[in-house]
């Protein structure tokens, strides 16, 4: 439980200590623009390297003093003490992140949140849409190294497919679809009957935009297959102190930075 | 329905970090300037501020029982939702925020937060929300048995017994209000004044006059976001309260006009404080002692950086550290 | 004695540039979105605020009559010196200043900015101050026959008829001074208010009943700083008044609230502006036009750059384009 | 009157019509540690470096755009297209210019404020005070070029003298002092005669601390020679139209920034 990267001088002791480490800089050591405004970002970091788990996020923090907020992504792919990160700019924050390169240096602090469960021997069906596909790629790659599961990546893209290549690395399976030809639920649809003959249990592990996680919850729901979901709020502090992440669920409104950011279709009562 | 609002924070974490190290964090400290607040001893002069503060998130990052003191989030009679939707906004060197007030409600409080703050030794300050003066009577009664260090009333929610304003707009609202409270309890009473007021001084000397020990100040100024590809608000309650680095000014002005109103008032600056110098501004404006608030959404261990910075800079002005000693102020 | 206010700005510059350029600067720009305020037409919904802009300073920079309008420092009846000492302190994304309305008096304003301003053709918002009701009267009586296309009463002036806090801080001291001025000018009348109150909405409503043609806001908000080093206040005259990027979120939501609460009513919003899409917020917010203060400080050209972004904005928004061209509003 | 630097996109018009250029963003050519905290900063700017005048100024930007306020330097030195500035690091904005390093960019504007009148023939006294040094060394550059004037620079500092080898470079005598000898008035009484007997009217330059400059102007008052004081106040605009950084003369509260920084002793009714 060391760490390669240099902390804030007050936490240096407790992260010597073990405990967790607070916002820290880290050196970017690779940024390359995979499609259209779409990144892929990778940092050295050996605690969040070693710790992330999928669906577990990372908060990146702008250089720019006047912009104090945490901005959250799901960790995509480690390797050794390299944590990779898959963005797409769509405001200020994204924007400055897409400027770095090798040798820079930006603050994180991570990894945050639960993860998505994957302990049991299943086929886990991975099942994403757009600036989704990260935490799930970080799911294919934990999936590979867990004994008896399998993985079926089912990507939506809005056109080009930056994800598949990475996703490939790890699942057994990569199914994408692009707008124009239809959508997630087309492709669940196709290869439902293949899902059901694999023989190992289909678990849905989901993420994307709101509509989309919705079908999908109500696609599971008809199919009596287990499904979870890694769901996006804004975030004031991204660790659980602030409650401003909110998400309304059966259990109350709960915080989606430390009770999520996976919650169960059970849990939040969609696809009912 | 808001219980698991404290459990549950990072199960993740939870299995990677073995709980009884946590007496190491950070070994222990001397603090060399302590202050007090109407005659209650703090290690240091830098507490949390409600709201940005919770024990099930913050103890990973360092041992928080070594702040000056720790001021809990609002509670209420019963557990409160909060506000539906997007909750927080960013402005420029600020935070927006319309939590509404979400918490577990004061049973919860006193059964699980308060215990496990008072087994480390931290010295609480529990902050008490309403939304009618019954609201504040029953928390504010239940807290007084409690072994809470001192009560902050947060009067800037929206208060039914004041039309809807803040009972901290409203000075004869808010006497009312705190001349009740004052005979439920001989624990120290902090007021928390809004800054969403003509001049802050009517409201300071309502509450002195009252019956408040001391006064903390600024809460939240009002402020909102609007979305350019919607054309809508971003956060759904359409206004939030606006914190972090911007409001600075504004929680100066404030302490300092209250204490040339009000000299003998113990008084805790709030707004905007994220380094041991800022602190430093809101002490020679005549604080007694600071809360730290945003700066820890952003920087979790803030407050505990801001003490230590600012135990550096009382050494090198002994005069200032020996009238907090004393719980006297600068001016 | 402050006659030099604004000759010799550079005599420096004035050697180095051929004042006969000057109608090249940028060229001619065809504006594609215009708006109205209170029936006025502006060529964009973009100005500069008062007290930013010097048109003896400004010239070098850009061709001022491409705004769309021009507001100018305040002035009174007679010059004002300002307070001494250090006027300026800089907070977080924020300037706080305290001029203390230095100004050389209406008649110079009449003789001299003025005549300059109309002579390049452009549209010029006259920013009224006052001690006193009668300052304002006097300074409104001389500016009716002028040709400044607008007034902007600035009622955030410390004021002897209303106790020595500002006037817009009083609903009632404040319909007694603007019915007063509303008898002596046909000319349009902005109320500037200040958002040191607790709601907006109430002088608001109380100027526009008593004749105003329409609202700017916000003017700044109470703030200081204190120099660690020698633990007294940066500003000689200890608080100021706090504008630039951190504001922002209060403007917005004093526009929206004051929108919601006077649905036909011409509002310009002003507070923290610094781009196009800053601009665009307020628009949303319910503003028919906006007014760029202290960015204006830090980059000479901001108003125009600011302006010719919107331009581009609106280009992909003909609902709210259309609207602001009819004199309408978003909202 | 051109520039090799990049403007904002909507004042490049105005500067290609040879108009005044707003701020811009130029490039750090050299950053060097003088002595404890004192810099000399050089970066590349065609227009300033052909037009700034002794005691003009230029207002420097922080790249944290939570730092809005200019800080304003006094041109120290130009050459060719190079602008070279002294500074002391006493707060945050200082504290960020010295990190600048060969490479960065900083924003900037200028040359701003009027100057020292050095068109006479006359000998031409540089008195400076710790960093009031840098405008006095730009003073001994320009005055060796006019014709018929000569210039003794007279330097006060602390301890360490940064600034002497860069004044030797262009005044005909350099006489500097440090607090353990004494200060600029020791040095002025010690060549008084000197002064008096160089055949050239002796004119008092000067910049510093408000209470040397104050001495100086007695100093220059008693026997009645010409005095020009550049002064400093704290600034919002640093271009004149924010009336934030006054002084109080005796043609009433005028602006250091465009009315000065260089006033006359007569006209701040200094020393009499
Ligand atoms: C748990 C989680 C995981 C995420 N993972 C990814 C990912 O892997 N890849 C990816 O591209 N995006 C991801 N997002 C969304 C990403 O956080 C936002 O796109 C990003 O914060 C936008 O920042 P900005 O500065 O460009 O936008 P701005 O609009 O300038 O940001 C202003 C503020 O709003 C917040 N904000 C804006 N949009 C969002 C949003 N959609 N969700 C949350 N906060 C937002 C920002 O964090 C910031 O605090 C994730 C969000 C969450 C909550
Ligand atoms: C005309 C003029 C010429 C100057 N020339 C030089 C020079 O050549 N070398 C040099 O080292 N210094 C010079 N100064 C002083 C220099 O501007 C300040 O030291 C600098 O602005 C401090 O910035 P900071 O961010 O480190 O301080 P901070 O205290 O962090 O700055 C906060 C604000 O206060 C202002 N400020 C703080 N101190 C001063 C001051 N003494 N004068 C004016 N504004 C101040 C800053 O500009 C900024 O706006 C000059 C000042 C003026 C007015
Ligand atoms: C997310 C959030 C929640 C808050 N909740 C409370 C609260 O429950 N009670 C209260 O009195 N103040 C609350 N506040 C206000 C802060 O305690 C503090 O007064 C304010 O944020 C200004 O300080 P800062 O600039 O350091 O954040 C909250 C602030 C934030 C940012
Ligand atoms: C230096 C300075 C001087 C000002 N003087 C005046 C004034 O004379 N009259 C007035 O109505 N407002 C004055 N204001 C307020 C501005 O016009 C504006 O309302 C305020 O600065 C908020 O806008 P901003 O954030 O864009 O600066 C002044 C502001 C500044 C920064
Ligand atoms: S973002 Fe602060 S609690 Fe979730
Ligand atoms: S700094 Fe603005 S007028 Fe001098």
């Amino acid at each position: 439980m060391t760490t390669a990267t240099t902390f804030v001088p007050t936490v240096a002791e407790a992260t010597a200590a073990g405990f967790f480490p607070s916002r820290h800089e880290v050196e970017v050591v690779d940024n390359q623009e995979l499609t259209d405004g779409v990144y892929r970002l990778t940092f050295r970091d050996e605690y969040i390297a070693s710790h992330a788990k999928p669906a577990q996020f990372v908060d990146v923090y702008s250089n720019d003093p006047s912009k104090l907020m945490p901005r959250p992504f799901g960790v995509c792919e480690t390797n050794g003490d390299e944590v990779s990160l898959m963005f797409a700019v769509v405001g200020k924050g994204t924007a400055e992140f897409a400027g770095l390169k090798a040798g820079d240096t930006i603050r994180v602090m991570g990894p945050l949140g639960n993860s998505f469960k994957t302990k049991e021997p299943a086929n886990y069906v991975l099942v994403a849409g757009g600036l989704g596909v990260p935490p799930l790629v970080h799911a294919a790659q934990h999936i590979a190294g867990v004994e008896g599961a399998v993985s079926t990546a089912v990507f939506g893209y809005r056109n080009v497919r930056f994800g598949d290549e990475y996703a490939g690395k790890y699942a057994d399976k990569v199914y994408s679809i692009d707008e124009s030809e239809g959508n997630v639920i087309t492709l669940l649809d196709r290869i439902e009957g293949e899902l059901m003959d694999s023989g190992l249990k289909p678990v849905i592990l989901t993420c994307g935009p709101l509509p989309m996680m919705k079908a999908v919850a109500a696609w599971a729901v008809k199919r009596d297959m287990a499904c979870q979901l890694s769901l996006e709020q804004r975030m004031g502090c991204g660790y659980g102190t602030c409650v401003l992440c909110t998400v309304d669920t059966l259990d109350g409104r709960l915080k989606v930075c430390s009770d999520g950011p996976v919650f169960t279709r059970e849990r939040l009562g969609w696809g009912e | 329905m808001v219980r698991s609002l404290l459990a549950n924070v990072w199960d993740g974490v939870n299995e990677m970090i073995d709980d009884t190290q946590h007496e190491n964090l950070y070994g222990s400290y001397e603090w060399k300037h302590p202050t007090q607040v109407a005659g209650v001893p703090w290690k240091n002069p830098v507490a949390t501020a409600s709201g940005t503060f919770q024990y099930a998130a913050v103890r990973w990052f360092y041992d928080v029982s070594q702040l000056g003191a720790v001021t809990t989030k609002g509670v209420s009679p019963v557990p409160w939702e909060g506000n539906p939707g997007i909750r927080t906004a960013e402005g420029p060197s600020s935070n927006i925020n319309a939590v509404g007030l979400q918490n577990p409600g004061v049973d919860h409080y006193l059964e699980d937060d308060l215990p496990k703050l008072k087994a480390i030794n931290a010295t609480v300050i529990a902050n008490v929300a309403g939304h009618c003066d019954d609201d504040y009577v029953e928390v504010v009664s239940k807290l007084n048995d409690s072994p809470a260090d001192m009560l902050e009333i947060n009067v800037s929610c929206p208060n039914v017994s004041a039309g809807g304003m803040s009972v901290g707009t409203d000075p004869v609202a808010l006497s009312r209000l705190i001349t009740r409270l004052r005979k439920l309890t001989d624990k120290k009473m902090i007021v928390k004044l809004t800054p969403n007021v003509t001049d802050i001084t009517v409201p300071a000397r309502a509450a002195v006059e009252s019956g408040a020990d001391a006064l903390s100040m600024i809460n939240t100024l009002l402020g909102m976001r609007i979305n350019i590809r919607t054309g809508e608000p971003i956060i759904d309650h359409v206004t939030g309260g606006v914190s972090g680095p911007a409001v600075l000014p504004m929680g100066l002005v404030a302490v300092w006009k209250t204490r040339s109103a009000l000299p003998n008032t113990p008084i805790i600056g709030i707004g905007g404080i994220d380094s041991g110098e800022k602190a430093l501004e809101y002490l020679y404006a005549g604080a007694n002692a600071v809360e730290v608030g945003a700066a820890a959404l952003f920087e979790p261990t803030a407050p505990l950086r801001v003490a230590r910075e600012l135990d550096e800079l009382l050494d090198a002005r002994p005069e200032l550290a020996d009238k907090l000693a004393k719980g006297e102020t600068w001016r």
